[in-house]
């Protein structure tokens, strides 16, 4: 019965827009200081690179190797964070997609450490790690009526469910709270809140520090996911696709990158026999947002029409999270 | 080895420039930065191999052409991409950037559904034309190039500054509602603007046709990239600085390949962005400052 | 003596905005800094707040030297401003934006908001009661849930107040504060300010409205062309010559205008 | 947080888990795995291409050779395999995907592809977890067969292509000074690249100096002038056919006339069509050459020019042969089961196809002769 419900490929899919999910979330978090960055995929690469030569060249756990690299992806973030604080609009943009290519290079170039662009094959895939693990426990899926690959499936997406939900769960924390409204009334005025004593200089780097460890984490679940990464993996496509999400779903409400992720990563898959036509239908989708729906898919009002009925009883509570913009 | 060198750096600087110049048109006068450009600069470049090699009409017809249809697409682009988003309330400044992605997306990927992903070669019998000197052979392509670039900086900054309808332009730059309570027609100046930078962008795409017989449709990404740099580098909206910034970085592209590691050449260009960014945010041209919305 | 401005000069560009200006403002009190348009009255809240540096000269707050400090640390230390051009966080309800004024007297961090520790909660509690109550003094309480955006004008001034007063300043910069305000919301505002004043807020007043000036400032210092030409009571400054002489033809000129 | 946005999204989730196992549940297909009335043995063949993106026209070719090869193989009638294409768009993840779909949804017996190394890297070892027998037709890189015990390939990796060119072009001019020009940020032809590196030092030749380009450049002039002045006798050009030809062109319009000699991915008609002149003198090692002297070859170029309207290039010929030999070992299998399958494809000894005569080694890489060509009179010749 279960083993018949089971399928990895819905599995393998909802995995990557899990993925997705956190990427989306990631650049959402930077955009929610009025910085936008097209150097998302650079942090990205950062990240994979890191918990992949780790895991692989110095034994390091699996686990451990992540969380180190999503450390390290948000302390380079945190650098460039700094001259980016002197940038704003189009030449922050500019100047992070600059990072994200001249890091891209420095991958392609750097073969003692990256091996080029042959890439890094061979990285520890957490399914199947998680699978050797538990059967050295004892375990072994047939013991649920499960095959190999089925567990490994259902396990790389629970635990990639788990990991969404916690960073969703920690970032709607923090909109709804004074860190989230320091960032809300940053992204308006940046003056205005000087003057209210907000330390501009903090949060600003604060939120691009958090958007780089994010997208650095998913880098390193990335390569544990396809075992195999290679410099080209994380080009200017990738940088324009994460910041996609954002812009389709929405960037207002942290719902909006979420749905832009789980739509847009759904889409090709539904849309497998257009495929042809796919990019040309993404890029037209980028044109009409912005003229007709610049603020995205779900905005403030969408989600105060979902959240009506209970409007009243969370006089309470406030933050800035789900009201960002109107 | 060094005078073959800076020729091609020249040649490569030059194409650069002609590229760049499209940009800070329409920066100069929208304060967008038009992430279309690059793809339409690669359509141009395929309207040339379209009619001089599968129609076999002469080079000067593809320039005709490429012109007309670059500049058609410039229309399309202001339209759909730029118009829509003008004067709305509660647009983010960086929408405009955000919807020209969308352009250049869509045209790279209906270049290769058009065209197919491939090179296609564009040969022209002037293509082959060269002189040697010494023993240095220089191709009259390199130096129409060099020359195309220099008459199309000349002449546009003697269009901005001299015509009626550049002076226009220019109020427009400087503060688009005053511009149009003083009777300019604001609307035409733009769409006026985009379609001159386009085909702009189509000469330089037949130009790169002649000089490397190389026309791909990712071609767009990689030059569209270049020049963005580019107009970073020379100051925003600023003419001589796309002129000085386009021969700078065809020079340093080419010499580092000549005299340091060619793995790092695509790197150039962003790394001196982000060093300019920093130590002169305004450009080495520039005069107005970062903080000024872009 | 809560603030105290030292030989202040400022110069953009070859452009002399101020000159050498000196005034003190002393505990409690309401000083108006008036002059015509151009005079120099905004720069000098800037410099105040530190939105950009003196060329030269100093400023002293409760004794202490505020130069090189940023922004956000003048407001912590006691000062805060409103602004000529209304700046709210125009997005954010009412409510939010007291609470986003409130944000340098709050200590919780990251991990702190994000786990919700006791602390945060009893702190959140403060601020909603905190931000309620200065709602209630300038009279905005039944629009908390409100958009900013959708208040009306006058109250969009007066919430630039609240915001301010959140921050918990021990002065109060106000810059124009009843510009574009109709004859009763210019005096409400005077009630504002004098409520204000009763919570031992000093206040430094940039104001055109002239009756205003003169029913509300205890002392008035006068700025034209980047210079103080004079300082005293408000009848003094009345009978003033040179103050009559620099701000009558400004007047006539805005008339026109 | 609130509790209702809370209830939605887990509802989506759980709603969208419902349905997407619900839809993998009914398409277990039984039928699929018995021998159809003619005696044909029937098998689901699902194959993984680059059909969307830059490197589409691989996908093209290779589709192309599958399509027609099956239509012969059901002509012939011993199998009767049914082929699902999924594209990849070149990406890992799709590619993942589409291996998750083909194994899982469509229950495949066998796969096809993908086009890419870097994909049979990601997708290699997914087969291997599940079972299922994969060939690549076009992967060119170290290591792809020794992924795991279901892993193939009928494509020469370049450690056999590019030494036997090197060898015999060394031998017929004389060369003692190379200059080696590669895409460094390109799998591949970095492949090639350190194929190229390993040989000159083997056979002792003076490496004059290294250079690299990257993807989707126009100007190689840089290098090219650089290469010149130091006089190589031999060129080494690690680059894909689109690039390699605009290499070609602007070295012979510079005055560079020395021979080029390339990897598996310089070779293509397209070169010729691109450079024209200029290609001449280039050599390259391939599997593939469409006008070798033989029956089979020759009815399968004029098969596909007539099915394409142009002349199969390398990877059209090895997508040919790969369903071949596919079929040879479903039809030797007798029963479409992965494992006999597997077993099947590793047994196959001697197999005549376009390409040549190929069989496996014990990794599951291809073993074959490769032709050795070059361009002159702006046509492929054999190179002797």
């Amino acid at each position: 019965m279960l083993s018949e419900l089971i399928n990895p490929y819905y599995l393998q899919v909802a995995t990557f827009i899990l993925l997705n999910i956190i990427l989306g979330v990631s650049i959402y978090i930077t955009l929610g200081t009025g910085q936008l960055s097209l150097g998302h995929a650079g942090f990205m690469s950062i990240g994979a690179y890191t918990s992949a030569i780790l895991t692989l060249n110095y034994n390091v756990p699996l686990v451990i190797g992540i969380i180190i690299a999503a450390v390290f992806t948000g302390f380079i973030g945190v650098l460039i964070g700094f001259p980016a604080l002197r940038l704003q609009g189009v030449y922050l943009a500019i100047a992070t997609l600059g990072f994200g290519e001249v890091i891209r290079v420095l991958f392609i170039n750097w073969e003692g450490l990256t091996n080029g662009a042959i890439g890094i094959r061979g990285i520890p895939h957490l399914g199947r790690e998680i699978l050797s693990f538990s059967e050295s426990l004892g375990f072994s899926p047939g013991m649920i009526g499960l095959k190999n690959n089925q567990f490994v499936s259902l396990a790389v997406f629970l635990v990639l469910l788990i990991i969404s939900i916690g960073v969703i769960w920690f970032f709607i924390r923090q909109s709804n709270s004074r860190i989230g409204r320091a960032f809300a009334s940053i992204k308006m005025d940046e003056e205005a809140s000087e003057a209210m004593g907000i330390n501009i200089t903090y949060y600003k780097i604060l939120a691009f520090g958090q958007g780089a460890l994010l997208a650095g984490f998913a880098g390193a679940l990335y390569a544990h996911l396809t075992a195999y990464i290679s410099p080209s993996d994380f080009g200017y496509h990738r940088a324009v696709e994460i910041l996609i999400f954002a812009i389709f779903g929405g960037s207002e409400v942290i719902w909006g990158p979420i749905f832009g992720a789980i739509f847009l990563s759904t889409m090709p898959e539904f849309l497998r026999v257009i495929s042809e036509y796919r990019f040309m239908i993404y890029g037209a989708l980028l044109v009409l947002m912005m003229a007709f729906r610049p603020q995205g898919l779900i905005d403030t009002n969408v989600v105060n029409w979902i959240k009506r009925p209970r409007l009243k009883k969370k006089e309470g509570k406030h933050g800035t999270g789900n009201k960002k913009d109107k | 080895m060094l005078i073959e060198q800076l020729i091609n750096g020249l040649t490569l600087g030059s194409i650069y420039v002609v590229v760049a110049l499209g940009y800070t048109l329409v920066f100069g006068v929208l304060n967008i930065v038009n992430m279309g450009h690059g793809e339409i600069f690669m359509f141009g470049a395929f309207m040339g191999v379209i009619v001089t090699n599968s129609l076999g009409l002469p080079l000067y017809v593809a320039f005709l052409v490429a012109i007309i249809v670059t500049g058609i697409l410039g229309y399309f682009l202001e339209r759909f991409a730029l118009r829509p988003l003008r004067g709305k309330e509660g647009v983010s400044h960086l929408a405009p950037l955000i919807s020209t992605i969308g352009v250049s997306i869509f045209l790279e990927n209906a270049a290769h559904h058009f065209f197919g992903a491939g090179n296609q070669p564009f040969r022209t019998s002037f293509s082959e034309l060269n002189i040697t000197i010494g023993s240095t052979t220089v191709y009259y392509v390199q130096i129409l190039i060099f020359v195309i670039a220099i008459l199309l900086m000349f002449g546009l900054t003697f269009w901005l500054s001299k015509t009626k309808a550049g002076k226009a332009l220019r109020a427009s730059a400087e503060n688009l509602a005053v511009a149009s309570l003083l009777g300019v027609n604001t609307k035409r100046v733009i769409t006026q603007t985009v379609i001159i930078a386009s085909a702009m962008g189509g000469i330089a795409g037949i130009l790169v046709g002649i000089a490397f017989n190389s026309v791909n449709p990712q071609m767009g990404l990689s030059f569209g990239l270049k020049g963005l740099a580019i107009i970073i580098l020379g100051g925003l909206g600023n003419v001589r600085g796309a002129m000085a910034g386009g021969l700078i970085l065809g020079l340093s592209e080419t010499f580092l390949v000549a005299y340091g590691n060619s793995g790092y050449r695509d790197a150039i260009a962003f790394i001196a962005i982000i060093v300019i960014l920093i130590v002169r945010p305004q450009g080495l041209f520039g005069t107005s400052t970062s903080k000024s919305k872009g | 003596m809560v603030l105290e401005i030292k030989k202040i000069s400022k110069n953009f560009g070859g452009i002399q905005a101020l000159t050498d200006v000196s005034f003190s403002i002393e505990q409690g009190e309401v000083l108006g800094l008036i002059g015509p348009n151009g005079a120099g009255k905004t720069t000098m809240f800037n410099m105040i707040t530190a939105m950009f540096p003196p060329s030269s000269g100093e400023i002293g707050f409760l004794g202490q030297s505020l130069s090189g400090l940023k922004p956000h640390e003048i407001t912590k230390r006691g000062i805060c401003r409103t602004f000529q051009n209304i700046r709210l966080f125009s997005e954010l309800t009412v409510r939010e934006n007291v609470m986003v004024g409130n944000h340098c007297r709050l200590t919780t961090g990251v991990l702190q908001s994000v786990f919700r520790t006791k602390y945060q909660k009893q702190e959140e509690e403060n601020v909603l009661r905190n931000s309620d109550e200065i709602l209630e003094i300038v009279g905005l309480s039944e629009f908390g849930q409100t958009i900013a955006k959708n208040l009306s004008y006058g109250q969009q001034r007066r919430l630039e107040i609240a915001r301010a007063l959140a921050s918990r300043p021990q002065l109060l910069l106000l810059d124009e504060p009843a510009a574009g305000m109709n004859e009763k919301e210019t005096n409400d505002l005077f009630d504002l300010i004098k409520k204000i004043q009763a919570l031992n807020i000093t206040i430094l007043l940039i104001e055109h409205d002239m009756p205003l000036v003169m029913r509300i400032c205890s002392r008035i210092v006068v700025l034209n062309f980047g210079k103080k030409i004079a300082e005293g009571t408000p009848s003094s400054i009345q009978n003033n010559k040179e103050v009559i002489e620099a701000y009558l033809g400004v007047e006539e000129e805005d008339e026109l205008a | 947080m609130n509790k209702r946005i809370k209830l939605l999204f887990s509802v989506l989730m759980v709603f969208s888990l419902v349905v997407l196992t619900a839809c993998g549940n009914n398409t277990k297909d039984a039928g699929d795995k018995e021998i159809g009335a003619d005696g044909a043995v029937k098998a689901k063949i699902g194959v993984i291409s680059y059909l969307t993106g830059p490197g589409a026209g691989y996908g093209e070719a290779i589709t192309n050779g599958l399509k027609l090869a099956n239509k012969e193989l059901k002509e012939a009638g011993e199998v009767d395999l049914e082929l699902k294409i999924e594209d990849s768009a070149g990406k890992q993840e799709e590619a993942l995907s589409a291996a998750q779909k083909l194994m899982n949804s469509d229950n495949v017996d066998a796969i096809i592809g993908p086009t890419l190394s870097t994909e049979m890297f990601v997708v290699g070892p997914e087969a291997e977890l599940n079972g299922v027998p994969i060939m690549g037709t076009s992967n060119t890189a170290e290591g792809v067969p020794q992924l795991g015990e279901y892993v193939f390939r009928n494509s020469i990796p370049e450690t056999l292509a590019i030494p036997a060119s090197v060898q015999k072009a060394i031998e017929k001019y004389d060369v003692k000074k190379v200059a080696i020009l590669y895409g460094n940020d390109d799998v591949f032809t970095k492949a090639g690249y350190d194929v190229m590196k390993k040989v000159a030092e083997d056979l002792n030749l003076e490496v004059v100096t290294t250079e690299t380009f990257q993807l989707g450049q126009s100007d190689y002039k840089a290098q090219l002038t650089k290469i010149k002045n130091l006089n190589p006798d031999l060129i080494l050009a690690s680059a894909l056919y689109n690039e390699g030809a605009v290499i070609l062109d602007q070295a012979r319009k510079m005055g560079l006339d020395v021979p080029f000699v390339g990897g598996n991915g310089f070779n293509s008609p397209e070169v010729i069509k691109i450079a024209g002149e200029a290609s001449n003198g280039l050599i390259v090692a391939t599997p593939w050459f469409a006008h070798k002297d033989d029956e089979k070859v020759k009815s399968f170029v004029k098969n596909y020019k007539e099915a394409y309207g142009v002349e199969p290039d390398q990877f059209a010929a090895q997508a040919y042969d790969g369903l071949y030999l596919m079929a040879e070992a479903v039809k030797n299998a007798g029963v479409a089961d992965r494992d006999e399958i597997r077993d099947a494809l590793a047994a196959i000894k001697d197999f005549k196809g376009v390409l040549g005569t190929m069989s496996f080694d014990e990794d599951g890489d291809i073993v074959m002769e490769p032709t050795v060509l070059i361009i002159e009179g702006n046509e492929y010749i054999v190179f002797e």
